[in-house]
């Protein structure tokens, strides 16, 4: 199936920025490439300030770019907004954000939350809907009766599990992670990255995982870029980029974050 | 004023300490720890653990409504829960140093650095303007800021995160402390900067002979730097050891548990751990073992009685019925 | 900064041009001639045609404000109809009357406020700071002028600022005179300083670097004057500029209370008697001084705290806004 | 515990501050009544002149008249312009009045005096007036009057200057020439029609010739000169040293502060600081009788509820005298007006002299009133009666009434306006149901009271409508012989009775409170300070 | 006795965990409840009630009607036949008063509900969407704020005239810049968190969420803001009613009874003092029950 495209998501020379005036134009993202194959989990590196975050609103359409051009799924989407989008693609890109706190209405129980993608594309009957987020909720590890609950009445790491289940619900082709366990903790962590990698085999979805903890990326994607001052310095296989790294940054970083040896 | 008390065998001891909150919520229930001089002692644990208000405990900078409810404080062999306020001035930011973990926010914005880092000198000392000046320039260089003067100059909102951390870092040194109290001051950071800031801790042990007592979540730093570690579990401290025995030899389940969950080279796309998730945020007094309900080895005395320390090895203590012979 | 200087210059431009707009407006639909109600009702039907005809009261509206931002563009404001004196010169002998009222108003509002706000927030939820929160507050929920007449009834015997106009503004006599009105003011707003100024102080007092202050071995009042004091005086500072309105709203009413000749009193006398050029003089004057008030609490709030001075304000502010519309109690004058 | 206990604080905090207030109320209280008590024997003793059928009041009180001295007045009105001749408000006129002389002079008693024209004489038909002016007299500027500057004055006021349009002084409109005659030193103004009141008019202030700044600086030849005006705040005037009469005022300096609010201006009183005080209402001169002796005046006004001749269901006769039987008008004078005012039966006052119809009376009669209107089929009558609310004395009126008409069966509903809008929709517009309103008299002419009733007058609003009214009225403008124009005026006050035009309610009247060292303070039929009599005893 | 002492000691301190990590902040949200606010909050309501059962008083038993004029006793002392003394008139104060609530309240209400649906209006769709609609909400806001709302308040009413419903349209206007900056300001708030951008992507509509999510977010506050509103209309319907620019005659509220009085203040103080209290106790009344609610929204937005 996914075959037949070899890459999802394609990404040209990308120019970004949020300044609004032209005589002071500071470019987040600076003439940034990437390609991303149907299926895979790419992982994504970068410290603070590299225009991580800024790459992945830009491919889920919150921003525009000032130049170039994003594919996704063969089809130019930079200049899509929101709702294009939505009626263009069936299975879309969805994303998971790092504050499980703030990813969720706080006044609104978590089956709500959960169903609401699906009543506003209004394929599934009432009951169906319903049924579907319980599935959900199971499926990302959390008993029947979280679905009544509040998001504050539940801790991080179930939110953040939530959060992939109200994600997954409209099965995205493309799930965007931006940094969803640094604000975990460690046991944590592993919980959300076991369900994750647990996830990838029952939904089929590619995942871009944003991340600026190394450990986390080695252990979960099969490819990983680098990302340093708005462009991507270094891409490849894991293992190969891990234990050979070309670019001087990458050998830097990865030498800092004791991964090296 | 340079008095002989490096004599006291512990620069830092502190005794069953329990810190409440108003509503009588127990956020640290029970820490006893020890740090020799000139040792860096690690207290590890996840969010919640009570780890930093433990700090905050020993540091007197609890905030409104949480208070120490028992248990004391050896600082010097003097029992700083005890002291006035006055008192408890002049120790801190002189014998103790402390470094904060959000650097952004420990600093006051509307302050120009240098008058921040000076500040503590003014406190303590009777320095002129233009000694302190030389010595809060001499400290700033010492923590690797470079281009001190303009540095000086600037607001906290100007700095990267990086040189906030060491612009805490010089004020905690300025002094000379004899115990420096580091509270995850690498967690905001960069993976680079994280490791240069450990260098420095290092270095600061090393070149002043400051104790350390270094907190933080996180093994990989606590493994670089690190004497002897204490693993906090819910306000109660399951297992004490040197860093090498613990990370390697961990006894107790919750740290063997803890340890396994991290991501590592040889674990990569394998399932990472089977700790059960904790059901509830339990703040009542301790009565039995707290981590029986997680615990893969859970047996019936778990859930009766709270385990004391037991020994394994020399310096190495877990709190755990398996161990008590 | 110039750049910043300049966009806060036009958007003060545009928000005079929308007052004097709006006051245009109204004037259009507000029924009664000013001729009609100057010449009262004796006078005969031509008269009144030929007063209205030279006020060109029957002008089309574009050309009256085209004469009229003409002959402001050459610092003319006009002839008030009424005083049939120059709107100039009339605001010229009211303004000093309302504007040493409205800042004898002011420092009361900081002499009482700060003092108060500090003794408040030392125990965030103490008997004291319940208190003084509970009188500021009644003092608050009484309409100024009902404040005035409580005063008037208090002080009745006493001499203190009761005369109507004679006098001054010479220092002792001003003090005294003006004392009962602006202390009347003053009542009814310091709550709102006071409040923003204990709000901030207590926020203040949570943050953590206060903390790390006593971490550093400060002492308490070290703590309070250096670091607390100093960081809550940007929410203080902008809530005084927006008093500032409030209290120039409350001397209109004052002034009837206590006749002084203000430009309150002269606002009242210009709307009644229709006289257009006087009251769009006066409230020019007074949106101009609000506005340049404000500008200027945000030029001392930047002084204040370097951070408003980089780019990324916005979202500071629109925090900030939220906690002002709240306490500023939707601008109480007219309440 | 700790909610009760705090609660019982705060309750404890309201308690005193109630407690404390209603001391301060109760006190007061007692005071009045003690005041009570003395008033009423202190009017017995006649300090408080209340006698309605005496015009002008003098102190008579033993001590002669000093020279010297300044005083101050409280006026209530803002000014307006100083230009005598566009000067509308009443309280202006009042204070410039001083300033300036007339050729002719009202006296306290409502006839005339020559005053800078030494004589004149008319013509029989009321058309042509001529005036002897005096010499000799000097302008507060230091020039002579001549003839030149009081026909100037005259065509100026006439609107017949090159540059005018309309007359400043409407009543001036009928001028159609004023001539000098240098040889006779005589001014002869010829009107377009017979104006028997036509002499009233010319106590007109004389101003000099071309010069400017009337408004700012008024320059006469009264007995006053202009000093210093401060928009809202005061006006002073200093004694003219050479006054043409055989003596200058008496006082020096003479300050009008301008208090907007009588009721306000209760606390200098009470301190002093005012000498002179006029307009203040009798309940307010209890408050104060220990520092200053009372005047009664009556004021130039006509108080009516006007009834909207043209519009149901006040085009009925029935229902308009109806509801003139319903009112109880010495009620309402003594609920508004505290009994100081007189009631009315017409459309003119009493201090219109012997213009004023006294004879008529009205029956107030609630019970035939109410069968009246059900007889003519009027059942749950709703009228709405508009005041303007700047006027309490209005608004207050009007609240009496409706509570007078709820008797009948009729239900009022107040509404004001403001006073803007009162002369666009109800003066002008006349578009409305019933107003209360007082009609006031510049001058003691008759006409001036009666045009509102006129129904070619454009001032008609009440849209009275009578044939013969109207005969009798113009009758009256063009007859010079006196007792003729009284008998005339007392019958279209007749008419306006019996048609029931409007309801006629009260000649308020109003107190002036002088400083008990102050003598010779003067009322006149026409509404003016004088000040030229008053001084220290 | 101690444990008393202990709970008085630590009634207030439930709003210094800021700092205190997710876990344990979760603990404080459940278990503490914030005593303060519910006191204000009751102490706010205890006020309310006072004229509220002098109204219902009125309606069951009127010692005097509230019209009729009886010379003769005018301008009694508060005494036992008339509890609050009466007026020029001889009308009797306490009845008055009592009856006044009812159109004091309704007028109130009014000009709330003008203020705050066209604030919401306005605020929701510039606090949202920003840009042009925002910069000239600003703009027209900027405007009316700086000219103190009495002045508007006063050229409202002579343009539209005197009566209720202009007074209520008048000061409605007046009341839609401040509900839009409480309302914008929250929006702006919430309208930057993640959980606005999940709903984007699920495609969600911009009605669906600014209604169906944004708007529950700041519903506490916008009661608080009410509650001061509808204090603050009380207040400024008095102040026009002084400048005799309110509610007309005919008609009892209690600033029309405030500026009746005003004249004959030192002959009759009680018949300014009884209404101005009053309007002093509905006041201060709302503002308390706006301060508690301001607190239970503060505490909820540490979520």
């Amino acid at each position: 199936m996914t075959g037949e495209l070899q890459n999802i998501l394609e990404i040209n020379n990308i120019y970004a920025s949020y300044s609004t005036s032209l005589r002071k134009l500071e470019f987040v993202l600076e003439d940034l490439s990437l390609v991303m194959k149907s299926g895979e989990c790419l992982g994504m590196i970068g410290e603070s300030g590299s225009g991580k975050t800024t790459l992945a609103n830009l491919i889920t359409g919150f921003i525009k770019p000032i130049s170039g051009k994003i594919h996704f799924r063969g089809q130019e989407i930079q200049n899509l907004s929101l709702r294009q989008r939505i009626k263009q693609f069936n299975r879309g890109i969805q994303m998971v954000f790092q504050d499980p706190y703030d990813s969720f209405n706080p006044k609104m129980t978590i089956g709500k939350q959960l169903m609401e993608p699906l009543e506003i594309r209004k394929f599934l009957s009432n009951s169906e809907i319903e049924a579907k987020a319980r599935y959900t909720l199971e499926q990302v590890g959390l008993s029947a009766d979280y679905f009544s609950r509040y998001p504050h009445q539940l801790s991080g790491g179930q939110l953040q599990r939530v959060a992939l289940g109200c994600a997954l619900i409209v099965e995205p082709c493309l799930l965007i992670a931006d940094e969803p366990v640094s604000s975990l903790d460690v046991s944590v962590q592993a919980q959300v990255l076991d369900l994750i990698i647990d996830l990838r085999k029952k939904f089929d979805f590619s995942c871009l995982f944003i991340s600026h903890d190394l450990a986390v990326v080695y252990h979960l994607c099969d490819t990983v870029a680098v990302l340093n001052q708005g462009s991507i310095v270094e891409q490849g296989n894991v293992e190969e980029v891990f234990q050979n790294p070309q670019n001087v940054y990458t050998r830097q970083l990865i030498s800092d974050s004791g991964y090296g040896d | 004023m340079q008095q002989d008390l490096t004599k006291a065998e512990y620069i830092l001891k502190v005794e069953h300490l329990k810190v409440v909150s108003a509503q009588g919520a127990e956020l640290v229930r029970d820490v006893s720890l020890k740090i020799k001089p000139g040792e860096i002692v690690g207290l590890v644990g996840e969010s919640g653990s009570g780890k930093s208000i433990s700090t905050m405990a020993i540091a007197g900078i609890l905030p409104e409504g949480i208070s120490i409810a028992q248990g004391k404080i050896f600082f010097n062999d003097r029992d700083i829960t005890r002291i006035s306020a006055q008192e408890r001035c002049k120790i801190n930011g002189n014998k103790i140093g402390i470094i904060y973990q959000d650097a952004s926010q420990s600093l006051n914005p509307l302050i120009r650095i240098g008058r921040q880092i000076d500040e503590v000198l003014k406190i303590h000392t009777d320095l002129s303007p233009q000694e302190r000046r030389d010595r809060v320039y001499g400290t700033m260089r010492a923590v690797n800021l470079s281009n001190v003067e303009k540095l000086a100059q600037r607001y906290p909102h100007e700095l990267s995160g990086g040189q906030r951390q060491r612009v805490l870092i010089a004020m905690a040194i300025i002094n000379n402390p004899e115990l420096l109290i580091a509270d995850e001051p690498t967690t905001a950071l960069d993976v680079s900067v994280k490791s240069q800031i450990i260098e420095l801790i290092k270095l600061i042990n090393f070149s002043r002979k400051a104790s350390v007592l270094y907190i933080s979540h996180d093994f990989s730093t606590v493994k670089k730097l690190c004497d002897r570690v204490y693993v906090l579990y819910q306000g109660i401290p399951v297992e004490v050891g040197a860093t090498e025995q613990i990370i390697k030899r961990p006894q107790h389940m919750y740290t063997k548990l803890l340890l396994e969950s991290i991501p590592s080279p040889e674990k990569r796309g394998q399932k990472l751990l089977t700790m059960k998730a904790r059901t509830r945020d339990y703040r009542g007094p301790a009565v039995n073992c707290l981590f029986a309900e997680r615990c893969p080895k859970v047996f019936e005395r778990c859930r009766q009685e709270l385990p004391d320390m037991f020994k394994i090895d020399k310096g190495h203590q877990a709190a755990c019925f398996l161990f008590d012979k | 900064m110039t750049r910043y200087l300049l966009k806060k210059a036009g958007q003060m431009l545009i928000t005079l041009l929308l007052i004097v707009l709006i006051v245009f407006i109204m004037f259009e639909l507000i029924p009664g001639s000013p001729a009609r109600i100057m010449l009262g009702m004796n006078a005969s039907q031509e008269q009144v045609a030929a007063l209205e005809s030279e006020l060109g009261i029957h002008e089309p509206l574009p050309l009256k404000i085209n004469k009229y931002f003409v002959g402001l563009l050459q610092g003319d404001l006009g002839h008030s109809i009424h005083f049939d004196k120059s709107v100039g010169e009339l605001i010229n002998e009211a303004a000093p009357v309302t504007f040493s009222l409205a800042m004898y108003a002011f420092v009361l509002i900081i002499v009482l406020s700060v003092p108060l706000a500090l003794l408040a927030a030392r125990k965030q939820g103490s008997f004291l700071d319940n208190s003084i929160r509970f009188v500021t507050e009644t003092t608050l929920a009484i309409p100024p002028f009902f404040m005035a007449i409580i005063l008037m009834l208090i002080f009745r015997t006493t001499q203190l600022g009761l005369s109507s106009g004679r006098g001054n503004l010479e220092s002792l006599g001003f003090l005294r005179k003006f004392f009962m009105p602006a202390l009347a003011i003053a009542l009814s707003r310091v709550a709102m300083a006071l409040e923003f100024l204990r709000d901030a102080i207590i926020e203040q007092k949570k943050l953590f670097y206060t903390r790390a202050a006593v971490g550093k071995g400060a002492t308490k009042s070290r703590i309070l004057f250096f670091h607390i004091f100093r960081n809550s005086l940007v929410p203080y500072v902008t809530a005084l500029g927006l008093i500032l309105a409030e209290v120039f709203g409350g001397s209109i009413i004052i002034e009837q209370v206590f006749l002084l000749p203000g430009l309150g009193r002269l606002l009242v006398t210009a709307v009644e008697a229709r006289d257009f050029p006087l009251t769009q003089g006066i409230i020019i004057l007074i949106a101009t001084v609000v506005i340049i008030v404000n500008f200027l609490v945000d030029f001392i709030n930047q002084f204040i705290d370097p951070r408003l001075r980089s780019s990324d304000m916005k979202s500071t502010k629109s925090n900030f806004w939220l906690k002002l519309s709240y306490k500023l109690k939707f601008r109480g004058d007219v309440e | 515990m700790v909610n009760k206990k705090k609660v019982m604080r705060i309750v404890l905090v309201i308690l005193s501050l109630v407690l404390f207030l209603t001391a301060c109320g109760k006190k007061d209280a007692e005071k009045d009544t003690e005041k009570d008590t003395d008033d009423t024997e202190q009017t017995d003793q006649g300090v408080i002149e209340d006698d309605p059928d005496e015009d002008d009041k003098v102190i008579e009180e033993p001590g002669d008249p000093q020279q010297g001295g300044s005083v101050i007045v409280g006026i209530t009105q803002e000014l307006d312009s100083l230009d005598p001749y566009l000067a509308a408000a009443a309280g202006t006129k009042e204070v410039i009045y001083n300033f300036f002389d007339g050729l002719v002079k009202l006296m306290p008693d409502g006839t005339f005096e020559p005053a800078l024209a030494e004589s004149f004489d008319f013509s029989d038909d009321a058309t042509e007036f001529t005036f002897k002016i005096r010499t000799g007299v000097k302008f507060h500027n230091g020039d002579d009057l001549t003839l030149d500057d009081v026909v100037y004055s005259l065509e100026r006021a006439a609107g017949m200057l090159p540059d005018s349009e309309a007359a400043l002084i409407p009543q001036l409109a009928i001028i159609e020439s004023v001539s000098a005659d240098t040889e006779a030193g005589t001014v002869t103004v010829k009107l377009k029609e017979s104006d028997a009141d036509f002499i009233t008019y010319m106590t007109l202030a004389i101003i000099p010739q071309d010069y400017t700044e009337q408004a700012q600086k008024p320059i006469g030849t009264g007995p006053f000169i202009f000093t210093e005006y401060k928009t809202q705040t005061h006006l002073k005037m200093k004694r003219n040293p050479d006054y043409w009469r055989d003596r200058t005022a008496y006082l020096d300096e003479v300050t009008f502060m301008i208090v907007p609010d009588a009721d306000a201006a209760i606390m200098d009183l009470q301190e002093g600081n005012f000498d002179i005080f006029p307009y203040l209402t009798i309940d307010k001169a209890e408050l104060l009788k220990d520092k200053y002796d009372f005047i009664a005046a009556d004021s130039n006004m006509v108080q009516i509820w006007g009834l909207n001749n043209q519009r149901a269901p006040f085009d009925d006769p029935v229902v308009r005298k109806a509801i003139n039987m319903a009112i109880d008008k010495q009620m309402l004078i003594d609920a508004v007006t505290f009994g100081e005012g007189r009631v009315l039966e017409s459309g003119m006052a009493p201090p219109m002299q012997d213009y004023y119809n006294a004879d008529l009376t009205s029956p107030y009669n609630p019970e035939e009133a109410k069968s009246m209107l059900e007889e003519a089929g009027y059942q749950d009558l709703k009228i709405e009666i508009t005041v303007p609310g700047d006027y309490v004395i209005h608004v207050q009126t009007a609240e009496v009434l409706a509570e007078q008409l709820k008797q009948i069966g009729v239900t009022a509903e107040v509404k004001t306006v403001d006073w803007g809008t009162w002369l666009s929709d109800v003066y002008m517009g006349r578009n409305y149901d019933s107003t209360v309103i007082a009609l006031t008299f510049d001058y003691v002419a008759p006409a001036t009271v009666l045009r509102h009733y006129y129904s070619k007058s454009d001032n008609n609003f009440i849209n009275f409508v009578s044939t013969e009214f109207d005969e009798l009225y113009e009758a009256a403008l063009s007859e010079t012989d006196h007792a003729k124009r009284v008998e005339l005026y007392h019958q279209m006050q007749k008419i306006l009775q019996d048609d029931a035009a409007s309801v006629f309610l009260q000649n308020p009247g109003t107190q002036t409170a002088v400083i008990k060292t102050l003598g010779g303070y003067t009322t006149y039929p026409q509404y003016v300070q004088d000040m030229y009599t008053v001084y220290f005893k | 006795m101690m444990k008393f002492k202990r709970k008085f000691k630590h009634k207030d301190k439930n709003n210094q965990i800021s700092f205190i990590p997710d876990a344990q902040r979760a603990y404080y949200r459940t278990s503490s409840i914030n005593k303060v606010a519910k006191l204000q909050f009751r102490i706010g309501f205890m006020l309310l009630l006072i004229p509220l059962i002098l109204f219902l008083i009125n309606l069951l038993y009127r010692p005097y009607d509230t019209t009729s004029m009886n010379m003769s006793e005018r301008f009694t002392a508060p005494n036992f036949s008339h509890w609050f003394g009466t007026d020029n008139y001889g009308r009797d104060i306490f009845t008055r008063v009592m009856s006044g609530l009812p159109l004091t309240i309704f007028i109130s209400i009014g000009i709330n509900l003008i203020g705050c649906l066209s604030g919401l209006l306005i605020g929701a769709l510039s606090g949202y969407y920003g840009g042009v609609v925002d910069y000239w909400g600003n703009r027209i806001g900027d405007a009316l704020l700086s000219i103190p709302a009495i002045l508007m308040g006063m050229l409202f009413v002579a343009t539209f005239g005197e009566g209720i419903w202009q007074v209520i349209v008048a000061l409605g206007i007046m009341f839609i810049p401040s509900y839009m900056r409480v309302i914008r300001s929250g929006f702006l708030e919430y309208s930057q968190r993640n959980f606005v951008k999940r709903l984007q992507l699920i495609g969600a509509s911009s009605g669906r969420i600014i209604w169906r999510h944004l708007f529950p977010q700041i519903r506490t506050r916008l009661m608080s803001a009410i509650a001061l509103g509808f204090a603050n209309a009380i207040l400024a319907e008095s102040s026009l009613s002084f400048l005799g620019l309110g509610v007309p005659m005919s008609q009892i509220t209690w600033g029309r009874m405030l500026k009746d009085a005003q004249g004959f203040l030192f002959q009759a103080p009680w018949s300014a003092i009884a209404p101005g209290l009053m309007i002093v106790i509905l006041v201060l009344g709302s503002f308390f029950i706006s301060n508690g609610l301001k607190q239970f929204s503060q505490q909820r937005n540490m979520t």
